[in-house]
């Protein structure tokens, strides 16, 4: 077992435990914060697969931005002081129908990857990624990427207006 | 037994699960969107592991930047969303919201 | 390729108009009487200033345009010309579906961006009096006016296609939703008509790009692109005679020459006046335009083939048309828009003569014929327009005497009347002189024969002039002071109507004596254009030695 | 004067005009009554200078010349006594149209007589017209007709020919309704464009024939081409079928048979008016056309020509003879003695017919301004009676105005003296070459052709007669209405230009024998030109002798160096004439002379005989023949006759086509809509009830499931979510 595995393994294992920690806990803000160490820890998968750009985007904007976000709308819609700071599940029986399908699809997702021969093309020699999706961003993907930022504007303003105090 | 292209995409794979079950189980729609995000990294990381490995290369990177970027619009629009739920119904409870059922 | 202004001009010609559009879907419209006016007036101007400008970028293009460089099948002296791949996609069984964005002009369509230019510019003014829906009415107007300048600079067939059709539709609603009485009934005429016409024109365009591979039209005019094996290949061929009548029928319609130009007189009286202004001012060069651009390039052998019959197409419509506006005033409902719009017919005819005779002057003439053509019945239709806002009648019989009430009208009026009738000094008589002598040249009996459509032409020109404006003032014009309209009823032209009238009175005056600048213009493609007839076809020449 | 300087000379002369017209068109209304006065002074101007220009051009030789090349833009040639440029208008490929205009003796001539005219009409209407509400917009329009006119005069192609051609039917139109409130004004407008309309068709055939074979609109080159042989369609009777076409431009433009039933209608313009167009100038058109283009008629042509002419001017003799209308005669009168030089061109008697052209026009225009004059005092007369009903132009309304108005009269006795043919007349002078022209033809061609003198002195005579009838019907007598009698002189604005046109009547003007105009300076200056016809399609008795030309330019020149002695001695010399038909017209003279003054004398004898000393009563003559007065009366049934079958029929097509395309084009079309719409209200029932209901059923066995499927629809997300994932892991198993 190289170095390299071992790393690896640490990240999974931070994944797996925090993403269940986000899904299980009762308590919201336990929730959140479990959130912040997956998505740390997705970022240095990330790493691993030599996606430096990615990794820093990761860190950017899905801890630094979403995550944020999120944790603000807990605190805009939970009263902190009242008994909602915990959050709900949805009962038993849904629980148990909902570990079931998920199951279902993990043991699936699992089987037909393992066993499906994907096509794999020679490891490239590890190099910078940023110039070449700046390239890319600005050259085949312009259109896209126009589209992209017209989106976050629309977003902004279709959130902005719809969260907006009614009158 | 090196680390390969099935070992990220089983890890993958785990977390799409937990997303789903996420998404499934919680009532409270705060807590929805933070699995939807799980479902959205679990497919990060397929294509980040096919551009090492399946030869996607740079344009699974690109893929990557727009789902962040997606995702960061759709939790904007989707905490807008619940704030707006939150003022008329004083809960963000997703059971309870059935409106679409009439 | 001639980029002589090393800006894209025409794309900015042909899509100012739509900008436009986006603005003044942008106005608010006012909730009270007050803010309503007031965002209608700017409504209003903003599609005066967008058609000046128009105007203006046209202008610019003639001054830059270098008549020396022929075009028509040539991509390289084709002028302005910009093309980019538009639509690319590859497909299992059809193999790759490519469109270009190619648009330029040369010396056929040269003069008809001119044209466009100018009857949108003057056919704004007259739209001032529509007062419902406004904002709608000018964003399909604006719409309007990219379609037709999109027909003729492009010279990719889809794109012309497209451009044709995307015409179509504001047309249907400018004459469905503002119209007279019998709207309805037109808009649907006009809309099956020239659907029809489409269809036709699809079918060939669609067996045209299996022979040759790409949309472009220059590519189709060169028979040695053609496919082998494919089914407009070589010359001479049964199929090839039966997708040129198609085409040439398609584009009939739109002339409209008889038989097939019903649609006219009905579209013309429901129309409102701004609407028959560009409709006779612009679409009907739509289908002579398309004849020369696509029908006669395309297909020289079965234009040889047909050609004594296109003569005779041309020679019916002047005729019939012209006995058919005589007979406006004996029977009907004596609309005097309708017998305008039968005169189109007449007119139209000559262009169609004149294209038959492929001669020089024969050629040159009808394109002339169709800038002048354009400029005189948009006179003449917005002369209607003047009295019906007057009065609300345009019956033949409702008028009289108008020339003491409206002295400066009835001037205006009697350049047009005059300009119709072919008289020397003025536009239309240069371009019926030059289809007249190009045309005797290849058809000695059928241009005599026409020679009878300037004496009916003059005939009901002259009886509608004596009619509406000579003789005693009968009683309703003695008319009161009209509180409404705080004006009298007979009131003269008014600064908008003269600013409408006077340019294209200007534009026929000056081309009526100096037509060598347009001439100049068409000289070298009509060449060209008879170059690659010239195979085929009969031309005539000195008839000395036959 | 250099060339250039000439035919510039002669464009300030053409433009002239066309600016008093724009001048008085935007400005007049405002300036008022002084823009008449602005249009005078213009014309005298023009006058002036076209004088300048017809003496210099015809007391000079020009030597032949060329400047530039026909490549050039602009080309000047002098060629045979003719100055003429040409310009390139339009080039579309290897098609070059030019356009230029030309002088030569004839066009200086024709000057004279279109600015003098148009100016002395401009003086006379600037009393006539004051008052009318229109004064600025009349003077406009007369100023673009004299530029129309001129413009004809001075075209050198064929083109700017029919371009001014239309311009003055154009004008016409314009002055001929200018009182458009009367329905007959604007209707007599509208018929006399129509009708030259008709003849301008011919025209422009016959233009597009010679275009299409000779690729020009040139006179001079298309001469040229005749004469090297070319010919239409490489026929000769082509040829004398392009001559025929262009000659109908002159039958509507001078009203000749059968197209002349406008020019007396043309009646209802203003007076001076007519005595402009439709007396001196443009209807003297139609006959400078002919004498213009004479080189390329062949003798088929000609002949048609000169029957044409022969009709014309009996037909409109005799209608002459009976109408009341004192316009009415004197536009019958016109259409005959245009007729009379129609008829002296096509016998060829070329410089006779010009020369008519010119002392018809002095004499005719005077007629109409006495006339206008007598109209103008009637109708003051009648205005301070507040008279509205008697026709002021009515002869039998007048008479006895040879007290009243002594000037009038007598300016009118002298050009009506000329019109008939008395001796000392310039209508002596120009009507008896006529008459030898037509006997020298007839003596030569024989056969049918003898019938063209005998018509010709016919209507001379009746000329007399009815020239005669009207002097003494509306002079002489005793007044026949109370108006009549308070009639008064006019002033000198109005008689000034019937006294300088009734000298200008006088022989000393043309020749100074009163009896010989041959030995005139203008038969020197006007010589029929070279025919450029092929000698097969010619009479021979035409073609100009080759030695003969040779003496003509010593004789000319002679006539230039000498004195008028010496000319004379030239002149009986012998051997000059420049073909056979001059020769034999010369023997004829006499002959001519003394038949012309004697069916003249009992013309006038004759008129005299009923009107002025009543011996035989004019009312019982009526009687006698009355089928024969009323056919002459209703002008023979010309107007009805057009009326009930051109006219007729083709309002009658017009009407029918118009309800053809409305009924049966229209009708197909709508008959294949409604058919769609039945056929889709068949279909449209089908559907409903059959396809429909079988769709309905479905529908209703779906929406029993539906309701028991509905339960499943929670409203809730999550379910939604969950059912998708199961559907997926499904669809998952089912694929593999």
């Amino acid at each position: 077992m190289d170095i390299f595995s071992i790393v690896f393994y640490l990240f999974a294992v931070i994944i797996v435990v925090s993403a269940a920690i986000v899904v299980m806990s009762k308590n919201i803000m336990f929730s959140a914060f479990s959130l912040l160490f997956t998505f740390f820890g997705v970022a240095g998968i990330y790493v691993l697969l030599n996606a430096d750009f990615i990794a820093v985007t990761q860190i950017m904007i899905y801890i630094g931005g979403i995550l944020i976000l999120i944790i603000f709308g807990v605190m805009l819609t939970t009263r902190i002081t009242g008994v909602e700071i915990k959050s709900g599940t949805t009962g038993k029986i849904q629980i148990a129908f909902a570990g079931l399908i998920s199951l279902i699809i993990a043991i699936t997702m699992i089987f037909l990857f393992s066993n499906t021969k994907w096509f794999t093309s020679e490891l490239q020699p590890h190099q910078s990624t940023i110039e070449n999706i700046g390239k890319e961003l600005l050259t085949n993907y312009l259109l896209a990427f126009e589209a992209a930022s017209v989106l976050l504007l629309i977003a902004i303003i279709g959130a902005a207006f719809i969260a907006r105090r009614k009158s | 037994m090196s680390i390969g292209l099935t070992h990220y995409l089983v890890l993958a794979a785990i977390l799409f699960s937990f997303g789903i079950f996420g998404i499934l189980t919680r009532k409270n729609a705060v807590l929805v969107l933070m699995g939807l995000e799980l479902v959205l990294n679990s497919a990060n990381i397929n294509f980040i592991a096919f551009a090492k490995f399946g030869g996607l290369n740079i344009q699974g990177h690109v893929a990557a930047i727009f789902v962040i970027i997606l995702a960061a619009a759709e939790v904007a629009v989707a905490l807008a969303i619940v704030l707006n739920i939150y003022q008329n119904y004083r809960h963000i409870n997703v059971d309870e919201i059935d409106k679409l059922k009439e | 390729m001639q980029d002589t202004i090393g800006f894209p001009i025409l794309t900015w010609l042909t899509f100012l108009p739509i900008l436009g559009m986006i603005f003044i879907l942008l106005v608010p419209s006012g909730k009270d009487e007050g803010s309503k006016q007031v965002s209608n007036t700017i409504i209003r101007w903003i599609a005066v200033v967008v058609t000046f400008i128009q105007l203006i970028l046209a202008i610019i293009v003639m001054f830059a345009y270098n008549n020396t460089l022929s075009g028509v099948n040539e991509l390289s002296s084709f002028q302005f010309v910009e093309k980019i791949p538009w639509i690319k996609a590859t497909f299992p069984l059809v193999g790759q579906f490519s469109v270009e964005y190619f648009i330029g002009i040369d010396g056929i369509s040269a003069p008809m961006v001119l044209l466009t230019a100018i009857v949108c510019f003057v056919a704004v003014f007259p739209s001032f009096n529509i007062d419902k829906a406004v904002k709608g009415y000018f964003a399909m107007y604006l719409l309007l006016d990219t379609g037709m300048m999109g027909v003729f600079v492009a010279l990719d067939f889809f794109l012309f296609y497209v451009f044709w059709e995307l015409m179509l539709l504001p047309m249907y609603f400018l004459i469905g939703i503002w119209g007279g009485p019998r709207k309805e009934y037109a808009a649907i005429k006009f809309f099956i008509y020239t659907l029809v016409g489409s269809v036709f024109m699809l079918l060939v365009m669609i067996g045209l790009y299996f022979s040759v591979g790409s949309f472009n039209m220059l590519d189709m005019m060169d028979l040695t692109k053609y496919f082998q094996g494919s089914i407009f290949e070589g010359t001479g061929t049964t199929i090839r005679y039966i997708a040129f009548m198609a085409l040439f029928i398609g584009f009939a319609i739109k002339v409209p020459s008889v038989p097939f130009h019903t649609w006219l007189p009905d579209a013309h009286v429901e129309a409102p006046t701004p609407i028959s202004v560009i409709l006779a001012g612009v679409l009907l060069k739509m289908g002579t335009y398309g004849m020369m651009r696509i029908a006669f390039p395309m297909f020289p052998d079965a234009v040889g083939y047909f050609q004594s019959l296109i003569a005779v197409v041309g020679v019916v419509s002047i005729i019939y048309g012209a006995f058919c506006a005589l007979g406006q005033h004996k029977v009907g409902m004596k609309d005097f828009k309708k017998l305008i719009a039968y005169s189109s017919v007449s007119h139209m005819g000559y262009v169609i003569l004149g294209m038959s005779s492929m001669r020089p002057e024969g050629m040159a003439g009808a394109i002339f014929q169709m800038f002048n053509h354009g400029t005189i019945t948009s006179m003449l239709f917005m002369i209607v327009g003047v009295i019906y806002d007057r009065s609300h009648k345009r019956g033949l019989d409702d008028f009289g005497g108008l020339a003491n009430k409206m002295p400066v009208y009835t001037g205006i009026m009697s350049i047009a009347f005059f300009a119709a009738i072919g008289l020397p000094g003025l536009s239309g008589f240069i371009s019926e002189a030059m289809v007249f002598l190009g045309a005797f040249k290849t058809y000695p009996v059928y241009t005599m024969i026409s020679g009878f459509g300037i004496i009916l032409g003059a005939a009901y020109m002259l009886w509608t002039l004596q009619k509406i404006f000579f003789g005693k003032l009968p009683e309703k014009w003695a008319g009161p002071w009209d509180p409404t309209k705080k004006k009298y009823k007979h009131d003269d032209l008014n600064a908008v109507e003269l600013t409408a009238l006077v340019p294209l009175a200007l534009v026929v005056i000056y081309l009526g004596i100096v037509p060598s600048p347009m001439i100049n213009l068409m000289s070298a493609s009509v060449n060209q254009l008879i170059e690659i007839m010239k195979p085929f076809v009969l031309i005539g020449g000195q008839v000395a030695g036959m | 004067m250099s060339p250039e300087n000439i035919l510039l000379l002669s464009a300030v002369v053409l433009v002239l005009p066309l600016l008093g017209f724009v001048f008085n068109i935007f400005f007049g209304k405002r300036i008022g009554k002084p823009s008449a006065w602005i249009a005078v002074i213009i014309l005298g101007i023009d006058l002036v200078l076209s004088s300048i220009l017809c003496i210099y051009k015809l007391t000079t030789d020009l030597a032949n010349q060329t400047i530039g090349s026909s490549a050039d833009t602009l080309q000047i040639i002098i060629k045979d006594g003719l100055i003429h440029s040409k310009l390139i208008w339009l080039s579309v490929g290897d098609v070059v149209i030019k356009i230029g205009i030309g002088l030569d003796n004839l066009a200086a001539i024709m000057l004279i007589v279109v600015t003098l005219i148009s100016f002395l009409v401009h003086l006379f209407s600037t009393e006539y017209m004051s008052g009318d509400p229109r004064y600025s917009r009349y003077f406009a329009y007369l100023g673009l007709f004299t530029f129309s006119m001129l413009g004809i005069v001075i075209a050198n192609n064929f083109l700017f020919m029919y371009i001014f051609w239309e311009l003055v039917g154009i004008s016409s139109y314009l002055l001929i309704g200018f009182w458009y409130e009367k329905k007959s004004a604007s209707d007599a407008g509208k018929k006399a464009f129509l009708v030259n309309r008709i003849g301008d068709l011919g025209f422009l055939i016959g233009i597009l024939i010679l275009y299409s074979t000779f690729g020009t609109f040139m006179f001079d080159e298309i001469f040229d081409g005749i004469g090297s042989g070319i010919l239409p369609f490489a026929s000769g009777s082509m040829l004398t079928i392009a001559g025929i076409c262009v000659f109908c431009g002159a039958i509507g433009k001078s009203a000749q048979w059968p197209l002349h039933v406008w020019l007396p209608d043309a009646m209802e313009g203003p007076t001076p008016v007519s005595a402009l167009i439709h007396a001196a100038t443009m209807v003297a058109a139609g006959v400078y056309l002919v004498a213009r283009v004479f080189a390329m008629f062949t003798a088929d042509a000609l002949t048609f020509i000169a029957v044409i002419g022969t009709i014309t001017a009996f037909i409109s003799a005799t209608i002459a003879l009976t109408q009341v209308d004192f316009k009415r005669v004197l536009a019958y009168s016109t259409v005959s003695q245009l007729g009379y030089m129609i008829m002296a061109l096509g016998v060829g008697s070329y410089t006779n017919g010009f020369f008519h052209l010119v002392t018809h026009a002095w004499f005719k225009a005077a007629l109409f301004l006495a006339s206008g004059s007598v109209i103008h005092a009637m109708h003051h007369s009648l205005h301070k009676m507040h008279d509205h009903h008697t026709d002021p132009q009515d002869v039998r309304n007048m008479g006895g105005l040879r007290k009243t108005m002594p000037i009038t009269y007598l300016t009118f006795l002298f050009v009506t003296l000329a019109i008939a043919g008395v001796p000392f007349t310039s209508g002596f002078l120009s009507k008896d070459g006529i008459l030898a022209g037509t006997l020298a033809y007839a003596n030569l061609t024989g056969g049918w052709h003898w019938l063209i003198p005998i018509l010709a002195f016919s209507a001379a005579g009746m000329t007399a007669f009815y020239m005669f009838r009207l002097l003494i019907l509306a002079f002489h007598g005793q007044p026949k209405t109370e108006a009549a009698a308070k009639t008064h002189e006019n002033n000198f604005v109005i008689v000034f230009p019937l006294i300088l046109l009734s000298i200008l009547s006088l022989w000393i003007f043309y020749s100074p024998d009163p009896t010989n105009a041959s030995i005139g300076w203008f038969h020197r200056a006007i010589v029929q030109p070279k025919t450029a016809v092929p000698e097969d399609y010619q009479w021979d008795f035409l073609l100009i002798e080759e030695n003969a030309g040779e003496s003509i330019k010593e004789h000319n020149q002679s006539v230039s160096n000498h004195s008028e002695h010496s000319a004379e001695q030239v002149h009986h010399a012998g051997h000059h004439y420049i073909n056979k038909f001059a020769e034999e017209e010369h023997h004829f003279h006499g002959t001519a002379m003394m038949l012309s003054l004697l069916i003249a004398g009992s013309g006038i004898l004759l008129a005299f005989l009923i009107y002025q000393f009543k011996i035989f009563s004019a009312d019982n003559l009526e009687k006698q023949f009355k089928p024969l007065h009323t056919f002459s009366f209703r002008k023979w049934y010309f107007d009805e006759l057009y009326h009930y079958t051109a006219v007729s029929g083709i309002i009658g097509l017009s009407k029918l086509l118009a309800w053809f395309d409305n009924l049966i084009i229209d009708g197909l079309v709508n008959l294949s809509a409604a058919i769609t719409r039945v056929s889709s209200y068949f279909i449209g029932h089908f559907d409903n009830i059959v396809i429909d209901g079988i769709v309905n059923l479905l529908a209703n066995i779906t929406g029993f499931f539906g309701g028991v499927l509905r339960k499943v629809q929670t409203g809730q997300v999550q379910t939604y979510i969950a059912l998708l994932i199961i559907g997926i892991i499904a669809l998952i198993y089912f694929i593999f």
